[in-house]
């Protein structure tokens, strides 16, 4: 088992290929994705039916060791606060295999 | 007007409203209401391509397609200009980039009402149609560019990404499969598209009932988010479609198209998007709100055009006296 | 009644049953199994309103209904106190609800197996299918309300949030739908009605048949849940179908009904509730056993009716000789 | 970087109206929601598929700091107590936008 | 072959693969899609046990039966010891499975070009499908228990559930489905199946290109993934199809089948598996690459067979001469 | 409350069974599970569409005392390590109600 940090990403579902791009940028080797995600925050309601995906959350999890994490929420900040969103980091134990 | 309150597709968009207002738990599956509205555009896409390759390239056809396009470069000017001022620029933007470009749904219930009223209306129509979404989405992110001063909090706008706004704008789904069917539509043979009639011309009615119930459960949902908006979009949102769709009468009347295809224009015309356009705003301008731009046009322009435009708009066709009215 | 064994949606069915019990992984999409079940509700509330208006309002039209609603009030108060010794007041009361309401699957089924037979039945069947759904529901928690002891755990079972229960029971996705498509098939007139039909009428039993398949897959998951319930359920759920149904087709003789409106009737009583009565009870009473109540009414009652009931119930009304049988 | 709480309640989807209205009525304002969630518990199997969602879970996921949360998390015991689900509470940092 | 390149299918196919290479947002969401295979099984299936019960057992259909469960249990055994140099037994073994299987689209693709050229063929045929996928799954398993060597980091293999594998094999929803429609169409009577016709034959063409729609848009993605994959195994993934196909049709010719027939047995050989076999692969040969075996038999081996191998391996028919060719 | 560990599971869907056993031969009395899920790693991406649930992702959340859990992990990890997949370890507290 390895201390890693747990970060979780709230982002409406445009932003999907923007945090994807960022992940890649900042080396790190893995995430897990959720489409189809409701939620409410200062911007109102969004839902997770519709006619476009434009108004629905994607939710994204990703281990990494804590210092590949650092830099990377720091690029995901800008983005929240354009197009909002939370992002979320707690520790962990990640077993490795 | 009472004939079209009556018609089917109407009756269950009402449904959907009142399911809504009554608060009962209907809904339509969510990946079904996307399959159902890719059955409207693959479609009406093939039945408009297999007509247009029956009746050629006309003048008709050339007018019909030039006059579409100029409304949809022109209307977010003025729609910019006049709600600048109340709203700010960038939701100015927004609306400008809604308003210009069109309701692939209105269009098929004008279709709808066209057949039962047995009016002809050409093929290329769809054609306009599908060419109609991206000017206007263009025009409203170069109009926020130019006049929507910086959020003073961020020091930097990032970069316009064109590569990404053009490819939204030009290859966003609907219109890459009203263009793909259509061309599909003008390939095959008419014993291929006998085949596939029953599939793309049989149940079209019926899938647009069921269509129309959720378009009627999602206008309601949206509706509530008007209330915080102020009276001028609400009046925007219903003076726009009759205003935008005289506008296209007047055009269709000066280049001269026939009764059926002036309406398919003024629908068109008096119509806004809520999936095309939303979609690329929030790419490429989510500093516009959307839930001002989306309730405008999902709850209030759509119900008034599917209500009471298109047998309003036909009325004013009949009374001018367009050919084959 | 080797006729009915041998009929696509029951061979389906049984299709469906077989795939679990060889442990196959097949599976329905659920968004496509629910807008199954909503295509199914629509299309014949759209056929039984555009029926009912045709034949205009009849004695035969109010009896029907009336015994309809009689049923659905009554039969929640025997089941009730039968149970109660056995289950509990909770669970009796769930199960109560459950066997006064109906299943509108097993009513198409029966309408198909008429159809076949070329057996005439009327419009209205489908709004006493609807009006049977919420009394039941109603019974059901009032009898629990009067006669369940509160949980020892619990000081003060929080109060009953009689709004919701009733919007629960009149405005449940199923009677909202069936409810408002009949209300649309009365009022669009007969050449708008031939429009819908390809969508509505044509393709209604091969949808019957998918969705029997995928009946036949959550049936059989559910039988597994039925092994430790003991036999007390498992005899009413077989039990309660042919002894409902009995008073159902004694019901219809009094009041006159016709054959195939005798056979509906005795369908919607013997027949048991495994969607709307189970949401309204989860959320109103949700002490009661839902592992009891939904495998009960899903895993045996359906597949009896289905397989059994419908073709005996028919040979019953024939032997005592309805009109029409 | 603040510190907050991170819930996690799962519950079936008819009391998604009930766990909306105790957090707007704690004054969080924001919640993450995924439905169509599956689930074995102490009453049995709940599965994602079937033709009603009163089978499903609902995963409600909030952000919120520790004082709002002590009394939210109250109010959502006799739900729990009365129809099943879980409630988890861990300690997480909120990148602020 | 122009004639094939123009019909709505392929063409349909075609707009998928340019919707994803214009990098358009277009999808067809996924229950819809899943429910569009499993319609295009049960239809399939149901035509082919109508057709078979009347046209009852006879030599041909016992050779067309043999004829397609031999090439599936043979098949595997050359590709393998073909591929196993090249890639690792583990891989090979993967690849062999999938290529002694078969795609039922590409299946029904061929069916809808026998139609279109109005040439008959065996219901047995769909029945000779459902049998093929089985064999080449156990085969392929067989071959990497004997050959792989196990992973050196692991000291122990976990023993092989061959409970699981054969239940995977014999049970897939698509075989399972195939069977049991063909099982209930061959029980149904004529007047049955002609009610359930227009489900499942009227919309069938129509519901075939939607799905290749969706086909397209799977193959174009998993075409990117063969970047990495080297030469040998997209020479393979061309040249397979036609290989197999002209032993198929060896065999046809051998046994006697009619040129209809023919064709079909050499779709079924030129095919490989891209849904059941991948499936049945992750579960019981997850060390092997499915990066490899996925995007070869979707993205190549499907387009060719599509596109090119129909008409080519009908031309082959024609030429030496099958009776009905 | 109590002091638990919170667990996440991410496996492709093929495994999903595996799992649930797994986890009924700990003794665990229950679990949240997450269908449909997408995510990259190691093996490369897995898509939450497609017309197979071969290629993606579940999701297995777990609550449960810190001694039932130490063995369970050890028995996830050679699942892992044969098709995928991660195992995340937290400190979590758990409203019992
Ligand atoms: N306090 C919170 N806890 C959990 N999720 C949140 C919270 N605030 C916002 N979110 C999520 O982030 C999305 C966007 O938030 P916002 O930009 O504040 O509207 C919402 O739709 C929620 O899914
Ligand atoms: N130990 C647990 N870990 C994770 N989720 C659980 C646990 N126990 C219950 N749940 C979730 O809560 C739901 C209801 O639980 P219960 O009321 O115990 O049947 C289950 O369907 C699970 O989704
Ligand atoms: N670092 C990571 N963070 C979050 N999820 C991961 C990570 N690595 C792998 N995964 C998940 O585990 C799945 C299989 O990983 P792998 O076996 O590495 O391909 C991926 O599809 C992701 O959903
Ligand atoms: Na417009
Ligand atoms: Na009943
Ligand atoms: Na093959």
């Amino acid at each position: 088992m390895r201390d890693v940090k747990r970060i979780e990403i709230v982002v409406e579902a445009p932003q999907e290929d923007a945090i994807r791009q960022l992940i890649e940028d900042a080396g790190i080797d893995g995430f897990t994705l959720l489409h189809a995600v409701a939620g409410r925050g200062q911007r109102g309601d969004r839902t997770s039916d519709g006619l476009s995906n434009a108004f629905q959350n994607v939710v994204f999890v990703i281990a990494a060791p804590a210092e590949e994490t650092a830099a990377f929420v720091e690029q995901v900040r800008p983005i929240l606060k354009r197009t909002g969103g939370i992002c979320l980091v707690s520790d962990a134990r990640w077993l490795k295999h | 007007m009472l004939e079209n309150l009556l018609s089917a597709p109407v009756l269950f968009f009402a449904l959907g409203l009142a399911a809504r207002f009554v608060r009962s738990d209907l809904e339509v599956p969510q990946p079904v209401a996307r399959f159902l509205s890719l059955y409207l555009l693959l479609s009406i896409g093939i039945k408009g391509g297999h007509e247009l390759h029956e009746a050629g390239l006309t003048t008709e056809v050339v007018a019909g397609l030039g006059a579409g396009v100029a409304l949809s470069f022109a209307t977010p000017i003025w729609t910019f200009f006049l709600l600048r001022g109340l709203l700010g620029s960038t939701n100015a933007a927004g609306i400008a980039a809604t308003y210009g470009s069109i309701s692939a749904v209105t269009f098929v219930v004008a279709t709808s009402f066209l057949d039962q009223s047995s009016v002809d209306y050409g093929g290329h129509m769809v054609a306009a149609m599908a060419l109609m979404e991206s000017p206007a989405i263009v025009m409203g992110i170069l109009l926020a560019q130019r006049f929507a001063t910086p959020d003073p909090n961020q020091t930097t706008r990032p970069a316009l990404d064109w590569g990404a706004l053009l490819r939204e704008a030009a290859f966003n789904p609907a219109v890459f499969l009203l263009l793909g069917s259509m061309v599909i539509g003008m390939s095959i043979g008419p014993g291929e598209f006998l085949e596939v009639a029953p599939f793309v011309s049989a149940p079209f009615k019926g899938v647009l009932c069921f269509f129309l119930l959720e378009m009627g459960l999602l206008a309601a949902r949206r509706l509530e988010e008007l209330r915080t908006a102020g009276i001028g979009p609400l009046c925007f949102a219903v003076a726009a479609p009759p205003v935008h769709a005289a506008l296209a009468i007047a055009i269709a009347w000066a280049v001269g198209l026939d009764a059926g295809d002036a309406l398919l224009l003024a629908v068109l015309g008096g119509s806004a998007s809520y999936i095309a356009v939303p979609a690329a705003l929030r790419l490429s301008l989510p500093e516009a709100n959307p839930s001002l731009y989306v309730p405008m046009s999902l709850a209030l322009t759509f119900p008034f055009n599917v209500i009471i435009g298109i047998p309003l708009y036909w009325w004013a066709i009949q009374t001018i006296g367009l050919a084959g009215a």
